[in-house]
């Protein structure tokens, strides 16, 4: 992607997702969007905000609180030809549709054969750090990543929010967009750097099966994905203070994992530490620690790390919450003790 | 016959007697490699089997009025839709016999026929059809077509979440979406009055503001009334309707089922009624048709249904790799 | 007040006053921290804050009614429920603040208080509570006691898959089973018409052959007679009932809400017919009570929701290390 | 547990499923059983046969096809204190009450500060090899593992699968009980010996956090599950006559995981291999590499090697289903290669 200066502007992660739409249904009349609260109200995070006055009510549809209608709706509207964007408000809320999701928008392409295709792209919010407990806060990357035949990608920052967008309502397949809240850039949330950042006007794409080295080092490989990577480039300038060299990976694709980023990282590191908002248990540590084990051991030059949510709902109250979301502290910590072996 | 046309009728009889014709056939086939000892996995058609026998008129009088843009969504039990509206039934047999010539390249099975050219899809989640429907419907209405988009469920699936969460959108959006539930008195072994809490399902076309039907004695020329009605208010932009139609299951649930649930004499009773010979003397006696012709019909329809069946059998299976392709697109 | 017993009328006033008084203390405190910027993270009240304003005849009306071996199960919004279930103020402020001492030891918070003692709970995934409800109803009706479940909704829960299954199992069980459906025009942006293919969620009650019941105008005193039917139909082992009741909604759906979709004329107009003004001014008119009698009714219940707020402010957190426990008992 | 030979049978292990549930039954009123077909079917795949007849229409109690109505209700009679045993009948159709299970069944304990308690057993049969395709062949052990709050158990003996039930009915968790088609000794399916097994008379329990070392080795470990184990065992055979002495380890519980187990068979061994008939990525064969690679790294000699569903639909073809579905050969290679690095 060329860029020409001019045309850059900064952005948060939603203006970022709004333009991303824009853009497409601009050019792409069988591109529509539905969901609660995505008309009007712009989305309760913010990912379509200005489009119902853009498209009218035709094309940015608010819908009843029926996840298994509407979301099924969308694979009948996609196998008719039509492109669907579809807004599940929380992913915390997937267990009222994920039948919809996995068995039907995941499976439909390759179960005939490859005649049908669902290109649909289904929006959700993940993510805690705001006190919004156990229903509200969840990333569940994994829980998604597990099942064959969707793409799922879960980008960090506004350039490559609209850029992975624009990719995903131009791919033919299904594909889960994560997008996290603190990284929205909303004015009521916590106000991060990250979350405002360069985007290019025009349109562009990202590749959806692609992770990022965002910092390079030397000692230890720290694979994050969206707030775990903006923790664990905190935790690297910490790290750098104290003589370790971190290289981050911005993990931005789950499924596919770019392996070959990975391993190339850890085969000049020799340490790897994973670092999840998500669950412990069968969660991204897990998968990065095999996909290392087994194609990378020789690289390896210490037990792999794994910083994740310790296999507990998020609890409400701030002091526990804090306990067990991975932060920077953590990171720093846990890549100490692993460089030390 | 109450002013319908002739071809029409003969249409009907063609699509319900091909549907028997081609699931008698199967419930023989079904059991090669599966004797003397019933496995459900050996044979050339392995796999759960949930064959239509008796539940054809339902098919038959929704689909003549469907033309090929119209869209259908049927359920685990899909053969009677697929046939009437119009599958290439080579490639739907290859399918079932999990060959490269299927509809999927034998990806998909029985429960899983699609077939885009012809808008058919069926699937083997209880009530998850519905949706599908109503999003096809939803298209149809974006695009300013007059199509409409029917999905096909059994009565048991009137009580899945999806129906309700499914009409009630496309009665909000005044979708042309019909849904018809086809009572066969049974979900697997689970009786209706153990299931659902109205006797008749149309009636909970009150709690979406929508027109509700109901068909008795699984009566073919019924079906093709109610439906037509329905159709044509879908196409004239009036909204979606359910069409609850009582029809009878002669088999078990899946080939194989023990039935042990089932008093033995219900079967009997139920094919003395049966439709498709009903039909097959009301046409004679209106003098619509002769019965030779229907004779000549018949030996048709055996035809292609041999033809199908001989093009299963002789077609090739993938090859192993072949399964990790159509992921993704 | 139409044989109302006096006795009910001020136990419904007492906790509508309550629960009106919790929070409008709750909508300042939660701002506490979030000033000058809004930052829905901060402050001794973190996260999302639903209030119920407005709302109180749909819980007082129907509570009355219910003893402590009655379920209820609630919504997002629960606090009038709560309240008026008998739920321990002073815990379950303590839980909203995150504290130890709280209902759930600080790890549940304002959308999922749980009071086992007079079975209370809600939660934050909409329609989620109502097979909670049934299966409590299921349960009361195993071990052959009296005892009814009630589960509150808004009325856009009542388009998801959960109304619909669980009406129709406690339908079809005969359950002492009531739903309420506070209809207060939103969920959250969406309004009812853009939501809702029917003007009345009541009117689904003859999708499952059960009662349906509406109270308009947010009024207390119908809620109370339309209740009190339902809840001794069901007592009688006479099968569920929906209760829709049409309720105003004061505040935005949550704390925070620019609320950029509503008419600005909208909510004043609703406070002006306030149903806690309303029912004072017609408990004096009628006699039942002197303004004084009420004034020190309010007194007490000022003094009630100030100890709840000081014992939630001055109680301990929990240790960090206590997020680790109570995953499984 | 001491046995008594003269009470000790040979079963099949869906007549132990419903031998655990009558005794229970027996001797707790207060155990239930719902779900559909469960009544005079007995259940699809046989858990619950001759049950209805036993205890009646009350405590059998069939359904309608309301999975989230009735398993939701599920979790309502539990919090009375009620014990609800619910089937779904399989695993694939979790989707349609996954936000139940895991939102609700699996964190109203935490959620409620450990004030409500929900003792529920959630049946589900799993399993393919048998044609049955994309909705009716999965295992997605995975997806129940990965959430917290939920105990997951995967049995594979008779002996197991009643002594687990029992232990499951008798815990005042939630737990997810698994069992496999291919294991519960259908007339109607395949024939195999590890489905008919020793299962004693009278009540017992098995701990529901135990995997199990049913062949022990010294050259590799394989970790497997149900049908995999099998597999195993079968490999383990052919590997012998190589002289290659694998040791095999019965996962049986899913979640939490028997770490000490299987550490110290790697660390006797060396060299590590997880089979799953679950889908590879974010699966059994992820978290267990991760453990190991995080708490037994020096333990290996040579890549941790992953056999599982390489991440697509399950094919109905059975050239194709078998191609996907791990088995005794492909096992057999894997370890081949495995132990000459
Ligand atoms: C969500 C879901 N639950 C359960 C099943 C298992 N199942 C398959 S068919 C069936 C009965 C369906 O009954 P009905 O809808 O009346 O259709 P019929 O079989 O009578 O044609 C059930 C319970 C399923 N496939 N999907
Ligand atoms: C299954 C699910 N979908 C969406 C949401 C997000 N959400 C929370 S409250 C709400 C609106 C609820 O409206 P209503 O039922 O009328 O209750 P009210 O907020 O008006 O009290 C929505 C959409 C949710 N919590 N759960
Ligand atoms: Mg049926
Ligand atoms: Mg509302």
């Amino acid at each position: 992607m060329e860029k020409t200066l001019e045309k850059i502007k900064k952005l948060t992660g939603s203006k970022a997702m709004a333009q991303a739409l824009k853009q497409e249904m601009d050019i792409d009349d069988s591109i529509f969007i539905m969901g609660e609260d995505i008309g009007k109200y712009g989305g309760i995070f913010g990912s379509t905000s200005g489009l119902y006055d853009l498209f009218g009510k035709e094309r940015v549809m608010d819908t009843p609180i029926s996840e298994t209608g509407f979301i099924g709706a969308a694979i009948g509207a996609a196998a008719e030809g039509l492109r669907p964007v579809v807004e599940l408000m929380f992913v915390d809320f997937h267990g009222v549709a994920m039948d919809q999701i996995y068995n039907h928008m995941a499976k439909i392409h390759y179960m005939s054969g490859g005649n049908v295709k669902l290109p649909i792209v289904l929006l959700t919010a993940v993510g805690g750090g705001y006190s919004d407990a156990a229903q509200h806060s969840q990333t569940l990357y994994a829980s998604f990543g597990h099942l064959p035949g969707l793409k799922v990608v879960a980008p960090t920052f506004p350039y490559d929010i609209k850029g992975m967008l624009i990719a995903a309502i131009r791919d033919n397949n299904p594909v889960v967009f994560m997008f996290h809240k603190t990284l929205q850039g909303l004015g009521w949330m916590d106000q991060l750097d990250a979350s405002f950042g360069e985007v290019p006007e025009q349109a562009y794409e990202v590749p959806l099966n692609k992770s990022k080295i965002v910092k390079s080092g030397e000692d230890v490989t720290i694979v994050g994905v969206q707030m775990m990577t903006v923790e664990a480039l905190k935790a690297a300038d910490i790290l750098a203070k104290k003589g370790i060299n971190a290289e981050v990976v911005d993990l931005r694709s789950i499924k596919p994992i770019d392996k070959e980023t990975i391993l190339n990282s850890v085969a000049k590191t020799h340490h790897l530490l994973v670092v999840d908002e998500d669950y412990l248990s069968y969660g991204i540590t897990a998968e990065i620690s095999a996909i290392v084990a087994s194609e990378g051991f020789n690289y390896l030059n210490a037990p792999i790390g794994r910083l994740a949510i310790p296999d507990v709902p998020i609890p409400y109250s701030r002091v526990l919450e804090k306990n067990v979301i991975p932060n920077s502290e953590k990171i720093v910590n846990a890549v100490e003790k692993l460089v030390s072996v | 016959m109450d002013n319908i046309r002739k071809k029409d009728l003969l249409w009907m009889y063609r699509v319900m007697k091909t549907s028997r014709c081609f699931e008698e056939r199967m419930e023989k086939e079904y059991l090669e490699g599966k004797q003397p000892i019933f496995n459900i996995g050996s044979g050339p058609v392995p796999g759960e089997m949930h064959l239509s026998n008796g539940q054809e008129p339902a098919a038959a009088g929704m689909i003549v009025h469907l033309t090929k843009n119209d869209t259908v969504t049927a359920t685990h039990r899909p053969h009677h839709e697929a046939i009437a509206k119009g599958v290439d039934l080579n490639k739907m047999t290859a399918e079932i016999y999990g060959k490269k010539t299927g509809l999927s390249k034998g990806k998909g099975g029985h429960m899983h026929l699609f077939d885009p050219k012809v808008k058919f899809s069926c699937g083997g989640i209880v009530g998850a059809g519905i949706p599908h429907a109503v999003g096809a419907a939803l298209a149809n209405k974006k695009r300013n077509t007059n199509w409409v988009a029917v999905a096909f469920i059994g009565e048991g699936a009137a009580n899945t979440g999806a129906f309700h969460e499914s009409l009630n959108l496309a009665a909000l959006w005044k979708l042309p979406f019909i849904v018809v539930v086809e009572d066969n008195s049974w979900a697997i072994s689970v009786a209706k009055e153990n299931s659902t809490s109205v006797p008749f399902n149309c009636t909970r076309a009150k709690a979406y503001d929508i027109n509700g039907y109901y068909v008795k004695n699984n009566d073919p020329v019924e079906m093709y009334k109610v439906s037509k009605e329905a159709v044509e208010r879908a196409r004239n932009d009036e909204g979606p309707s359910i069409i609850e139609i009582k029809t009878d299951r002669y088999l078990g649930h899946f080939q194989g089922d023990p039935e042990l649930y089932r008093n033995k004499k219900e079967v009997p009773s139920l094919i003395k009624k049966d439709p498709i010979s009903k039909l097959r003397k009301r046409l004679i006696k209106a003098n619509y048709v002769t019965i030779e012709e229907l004779d000549t019909v018949d030996s048709l329809i055996i035809k292609e249904v041999n033809t199908a069946y001989e093009f299963a059998k002789h077609s090739k299976y993938p090859e192993p790799a072949e399964a990790l392709e159509d992921v993704f697109c």
